[in-house]
């Protein structure tokens, strides 16, 4: 037994378990923690076969920056208002039969061809020597044959990012701006209140009054106590 | 460079180890000493000469400290996060060559611990796991400025990394090679300009990859002006406010050693790593030109944390994506068509 | 001071120009005091006295009107007393037997720089119309004017105890049968000495 | 006169869930469905400068909701006062601003001898203008220094705290203390002038511009606290004047209200000195303005130092009925002792009347109020307190504003928590 098969053991072990605990743990950010882990374990997996760099992608991509805002979403939800997801209709745990059933075919298939048919495709160990390494052989094959593929990929991504920008909009309906009376904090008293006048303030000033330019500042300086008194006539 | 027996790559490894932990104990001395010359006042002075036994004093007091965890935290993610920053932060030093191949008593040794062909990217990744610790550190203590600091640091870390990924793919085109042994040994060719040589220090050819790459790592490493997860003005102390002896430690040091991985990032990448006088005679004098660049970046990471003001968190932001990252992109194509350009496949 | 009581509807038709000198506010005779004048001719039943000490006028209104006789100071167009520099109450419980309080407000004219305190009476458990419509900062001093005296004001929205605690079930401290002390029993701490007093050069003993 | 009922109790705390608790979870929907964090804002908190709480409902960053609670540092020192003699009440305002406590000193020694219709001697005056101003340069200095500390600017506090402590070694000269100076006395100062001092205030003022020239090369120009501070708390002067502010809160919005000129008090209205006046009312006009009072009072100091410096005209208003004589043979002679002792013990009785003073505090107008029943002990007196008034306004600024701009709004009101609570 080589030492490669005992790492390959422990990390595929590893990766099982916290696969596993991603659909037992109760609390989500733990089932998320649990996902990381296996993405970890994962990347370990690739590095043994000798794809470091898919295996530091994996990390950066989905370990990095999107677990952290699928994590974030998660922690941020109440977790007693998510939805029930073991009592789902029988349609849909039929469904979700299927799908599964239909990608596990899927990888059986991939590796049925390249193991029992033995047709193995293009891209063999020699091929990537040839071609000087992984790096450039991931290069050369996502920007020349898989080009299509990849321009579509980055246009998908494009609309993401735009709907989501679209989505974090401030609500442009508030004025953010809009002057008011300090209420202070108004729970208990509001309700208690006499009827009759309440704020005829001279705080009626339009929202642009309120911002103050970039450049260059200066102080105005007065040895007279009767000028710039007025609001209207003021230093600026 | 050649392979060596395993026995020796433990022996490298816990050398270097040794080195980082014991660094990183001195950098918070080196810190409070340069602060407080900056600062008017003379720093430790009481712990041994100069204040030498400080971080022994500290870390002391931290083990003697009780390991409180409040009542509304998630007790096992709680204890568990400071570990995660700590030992990823550790986990970056294993790609980061001190030397080339060297004979100690005979023998061959590889002064770094492992070579691999993506060595740059792999400390990016180190990078953005390190920052579960924060966010998870942040979440399960189950305070509020906690999980802002949390939030923060998730979002400044995301858009710095992007920025610093972007502004080493300059480098990258440049060497045609990912790992850090080739690109640090690409640099200690010199150049030769009439009578003058120089080293081909990539900071020449890449003044604006550099320049974006320390800012980015300032940030990365959440120092000031960029501390805003644990902006103490404002959210007290961040992600860490509720933890604290050892735990407390943890992440302190994890900062700290952060912050020497990123000096010896930038000195590797940017400054020829072990180039200098000397250093292809001898590899002692090439650890020394490490060691001395190393100082100067954490000099000047103490120099901004006195200087300057602390950014509000949309400025952050708005610097990242509307300032730094056009640039970055700018200075990937203007690489790529130099490059272009050397190879004759324009004009 | 109330003498000039019968002149004062002549007195606001003097032209501008004439009328409204500074020195007219200083000036020894109050009726010729520019505020007292306009007061007296435009609230004649809710303008009640003026009174001047040291350099100072104190002008005393009905409760009812307080409000309406700050907006009138502040939006004519000559007084302009637009400024609120201080509100507070004076529990006049040892000096008179009623009204109980008087609510004082030290206002101000900016462009003028004239200061004037206005006064107005009111009893325990009664009311008087909150300046907050007038003048923002009178927010936080009627809040505390509430908490220290009990004083309530009439739409003020947002009557809450501010420098003691929400909770406070001791009444309001600063009203003048309110002992210094407090009402409580509080305990008292450290009564037998127990820590023995040492000899020193100062008190040369041993004990 | 038509009263009006109260209707409601609001002893009754049954009424109200708030009730002095901290807040429970209260994260309710606003209209636009984003979720709202209450942060609850000290009052241990690093920033606050003091026990202030400030309960803030945010949105992400956005603070949507402010209400300031103050009070924790509460001593009722109004109600003291109406239990302690006039001069008896001197020590009691240094607490108040502990930070420019020669100021409170001032103001509560003008009031009263206002109300006694009595007035120092020339000489007296203008140490006192000395004392105020170099204490105006102290409590700016602490204000500058914390203010560039919230904004994350850390060097600056120690610069600053470097050169209060030479104002603070001139006032231990002065009068023995540092901190709570206790520096005033009704009727002018009955000490002499220690030796040594005028030397010590030349060398103040010979190292200052330098100094100040230093902090302001260090945040005047410099991007990010220009970013932090531009643009920031806008207050339009109408709001200005409506929300009471004043000092550099209302000269920063570009009303000129210097009660040093508006109603000249002690000899201001010899001296030749300037208003600054900032044009936009946000926090780099109002970091401005009081950089630009720290040159003014290093002016005005120089000035009043050199009118006064070789004069030795009396410093107490001994001729006065109000003033206690000197201890000319308190030790020796039992006529001048048990005079003393009576002075001590009894006081004076003041006239009846009432009175407000306002001096230009560091802070803004710091107000007293006296009401006199012609007592020894002031029937009621009110202390009316720049930065309570000023604090006023933070709900106001506060709102759109993101949280770390709070610190940055805190900090620019100046509030000492000593003087918002007494």
């Amino acid at each position: 037994m080589s030492w490669e098969l005992v790492f390959f053991a422990v990390f595929s072990a590893a990766m099982l378990l916290c696969g596993l605990g991603v659909v037992a743990f109760e609390n989500p950010v733990h089932s998320a923690v649990a996902l990381v882990g296996s993405f970890i374990n994962v990347a370990a997996l690739f590095v043994m076969l000798g794809a470091e760099f898919l295996g530091v992608l994996q990390i950066i991509v989905y370990t990095g920056a999107v677990l952290v805002l699928v994590l974030f979403t998660i922690m941020l939800i109440d977790p007693t208002k998510l939805p029930e997801f073991y009592v789902g209709a029988p349609l849909q745990r039929f469904a979700s039969v299927v799908v599964g059933a239909i990608l596990l075919a899927e990888i059986g298939v991939a590796i049925i061809t390249r193991t029992a048919l033995e047709q193995i495709g293009p891209h063999t160990e020699a091929m990537v020597q040839q071609m000087g390494g992984n790096v450039q052989a991931i290069g050369q094959v996502m920007l020349s044959e898989y080009a299509l593929a990849f321009e579509i990929a980055s246009l998908v991504l494009t609309v993401g990012v735009v709907g989501a920008v679209v989505i974090g909009l401030p609500n442009r309906m508030v004025e953010p701006n809009t002057v008011t009376m300090s209420l202070g904090h108004t729970r208990g008293s509001s309700d208690m209140l006499a009827a009759g006048p309440k704020f005829e303030s001279p705080m009626n000033i339009p929202a642009e009054r309120y911002t103050a330019p970039v450049g260059e500042r200066t102080v105005v300086m007065t040895k007279d106590p009767d000028a710039y008194t007025h609001p209207g006539e003021t230093s600026k | 460079m050649g392979d060596q027996p395993i026995w020796i790559t433990f022996i490298v490894t816990f050398a270097i180890m040794t080195v980082l932990l014991l660094s990183m104990a001195y950098t918070t001395w080196y810190e409070r000493k340069v602060l407080a010359r900056f600062q008017d006042r003379l720093g430790p002075t009481r712990t041994g000469k100069a204040g030498l036994m400080q971080p022994l004093a500290d870390a002391v007091k931290l083990m003697g400290k009780e390991d409180l965890v409040p009542d509304a935290a998630d007790r096992n993610v709680f204890l568990f996060a400071p570990l995660i920053t700590f030992t990823t932060a550790l986990l970056s030093a294993a790609v980061i060559p001190w030397g080339g191949t060297v004979q100690i008593f005979g023998t061959d040794v590889n002064l770094y611990p492992t070579d691999i062909n993506v060595g740059a990217l792999f400390i990016l990744a180190t990078g953005s796991i390190g920052v579960y610790g924060i966010i998870l550190g942040g979440w399960s203590s189950g305070n509020r400025y906690s999980l802002l600091g949390a939030i923060r640091s998730a979002a400044q870390v995301i858009s710095y990394e992007l920025i610093l990924g972007f502004s080493l793919v300059g480098i990258f085109i440049i060497t045609g090679t990912m790992s850090l042994t080739d690109i640090m040994f690409k640099q200690h060719e010199m150049l030769s300009f009439g009578p003058f040589e120089i080293s081909n220090w990539f900071v020449l050819t890449q003044p604006l990859g550099f320049v974006l790459f320390v800012i980015a790592a300032v940030a990365e490493t959440n120092r000031a002006p960029f501390d805003l997860p644990e902006a103490e003005s404002e959210l007290v102390a961040g992600f860490m406010t509720e933890y604290s002896a050892m735990r407390f430690a943890l992440y302190f040091l994890g900062e700290y050693i952060s912050m020497i991985i990123m000096s010896l990032f930038a000195a590797t990448l940017f400054l020829g790593g072990t180039s200098g006088p000397g250093a292809d005679k001898f590899w002692g004098l090439g650890i020394m030109w490490l060691v001395l660049k190393v100082m100067a970046f954490l000099f000047f990471y103490i120099w901004l944390r006195a200087t300057l003001p602390r950014f509000r968190f949309d400025q952050l932001m708005g610097l990242a994506w509307k300032v730094l990252l056009p640039l970055a992109i700018l200075n990937i194509v203007v690489t790529a068509f130099f490059r272009l350009i050397g190879n004759g496949q324009v004009f | 001071m109330t003498d000039g009581e019968n002149q004062t509807t002549q007195q606001t038709l003097v032209p501008t120009g004439t009328g409204w000198e500074r020195e007219l506010y200083f000036d020894d005779d109050l009726s010729k005091h520019p505020v007292v004048r306009e007061l007296r001719a435009v609230f004649p039943d809710d303008f009640l006295d003026a009174v001047r000490f040291r350099n100072e006028t104190t002008i005393y209104v009905n409760p009812a009107k307080f409000r309406e006789i700050a907006f009138y100071m502040r939006d004519h167009e000559k007084l302009q007393v637009n400024f609120l520099s201080d509100l507070t109450a004076v529990d006049m419980l040892n000096l008179r037997t009623a009204p109980r309080f008087d609510v004082t407000a030290q206002i101000y004219s900016i462009p003028n720089r004239i200061r004037l305190r206005m006064k107005a009476s009111i009893d325990d458990g009664m009311s008087i119309p909150s300046l907050v419509p007038v003048f923002n900062g009178a927010n936080w001093m009627e809040r505390e004017c509430f908490d220290m005296f009990g004083i309530f004001f009439e739409g003020h929205p947002n009557l809450r105890r501010i420098l003691l605690q929400d909770d406070w079930d001791e009444g309001h401290p600063l009203r003048k049968d309110y002992p210094t002390r407090g009402w409580k029993d509080y305990p008292v701490y450290n009564k037998e000495r127990t820590i023995r007093r040492t000899k020193t050069r100062w008190t040369g003993r041993g004990v | 006169m038509e009263p009006v009922k109260t209707p409601f109790n609001v002893m009754d705390s049954t009424q109200t869930e708030y009730s002095g608790t901290l807040m429970v979870e209260d994260e309710h929907e606003l209209a636009s469905g984003e979720r709202v964090m209450t942060l609850n804002m000290g009052p241990q908190h690093p920033s606050t400068h003091g026990v202030m709480r400030v309960l803030l409902k945010l949105d992400g960053e956005t603070v949507i909701e402010c209400d300031p609670m103050i009070g924790y540092l509460h001593r009722g020192t109004e109600k003291l006062s109406e239990t302690k003699r006039y001069a008896q009440i001197v020590p009691w305002t240094d607490r108040l601003d502990y930070t420019a406590a020669p100021q409170n000193n001032l103001g509560y020694v003008l009031a009263v001898e206002k109300l006694l219709g009595l007035n120092a001697p020339e000489r007296a005056q203008y140490w006192r203008v000395i004392m105020v101003e170099l204490s105006r340069i102290a409590s700016h200095l602490v204000w500058l220094g914390t203010h560039a500390l919230d904004i994350g600017a850390l060097s600056m506090s120690l610069y600053t705290f470097r050169e209060r402590e030479m104002i603070m070694d001139i006032f231990e000269t002065f009068c023995g203390a540092r901190l709570t100076t206790n520096m005033m006395e009704i009727g002018g100062f009955s000490r002499q002038l220690p030796d040594g001092l005028i030397p010590q205030i030349r060398n103040f003022l010979r190292v200052f511009p330098s100094k100040l020239k230093e902090y302001t090369d260090l945040l005047s120009a410099n991007p990010i606290w220009l970013a932090r501070t531009k643009g920031v708390g806008v207050i339009t002067p109408e709001a200005a004047i409506s929300y009471s502010l004043t000092g550099a809160c209302l000269r920063g919005s570009g009303i000129n209200y210097d009660v040093r000129k508006a109603d000249p008090y002690l000899v201001y209205d010899q001296l030749d000195f300037e208003v600054p006046l900032g044009q936009f009312g946000d926090v780099f006009d109002r970091y401005l303005v009081r950089v630009e009072e720290l040159r003014q009072a290093h002016k005005i100091v120089t000035q009043a130092l050199n009118y006064i410096e070789n004069d030795d005209r009396p410093m107490m208003a001994y001729e006065s009925a109000y003033v206690m004589p000197p201890h000319m043979g308190t030790m020796t002679t039992a006529e001048d002792m048990q005079r003393h002792f009576v002075w001590v013990i009894k006081g004076f009785s003041a006239p009846v009347g009432e009175v407000y003073h306002a001096i230009e505090h560091g802070k803004g107008e710091f107000g007293i109020h006296i009401v006199s029943d012609g007592g020894s002990m002031p029937y009621r007196l009110r202390l009316r307190t720049p930065d309570y008034v000023n604090l006023g306004v933070l709900p106001h600024m506060a709102q759109g504003a993101m949280l770390a701009d709070m610190v940055a709004l805190i900090g620019t009101i100046d509030i000492v928590l000593g003087s918002v609570d007494r």
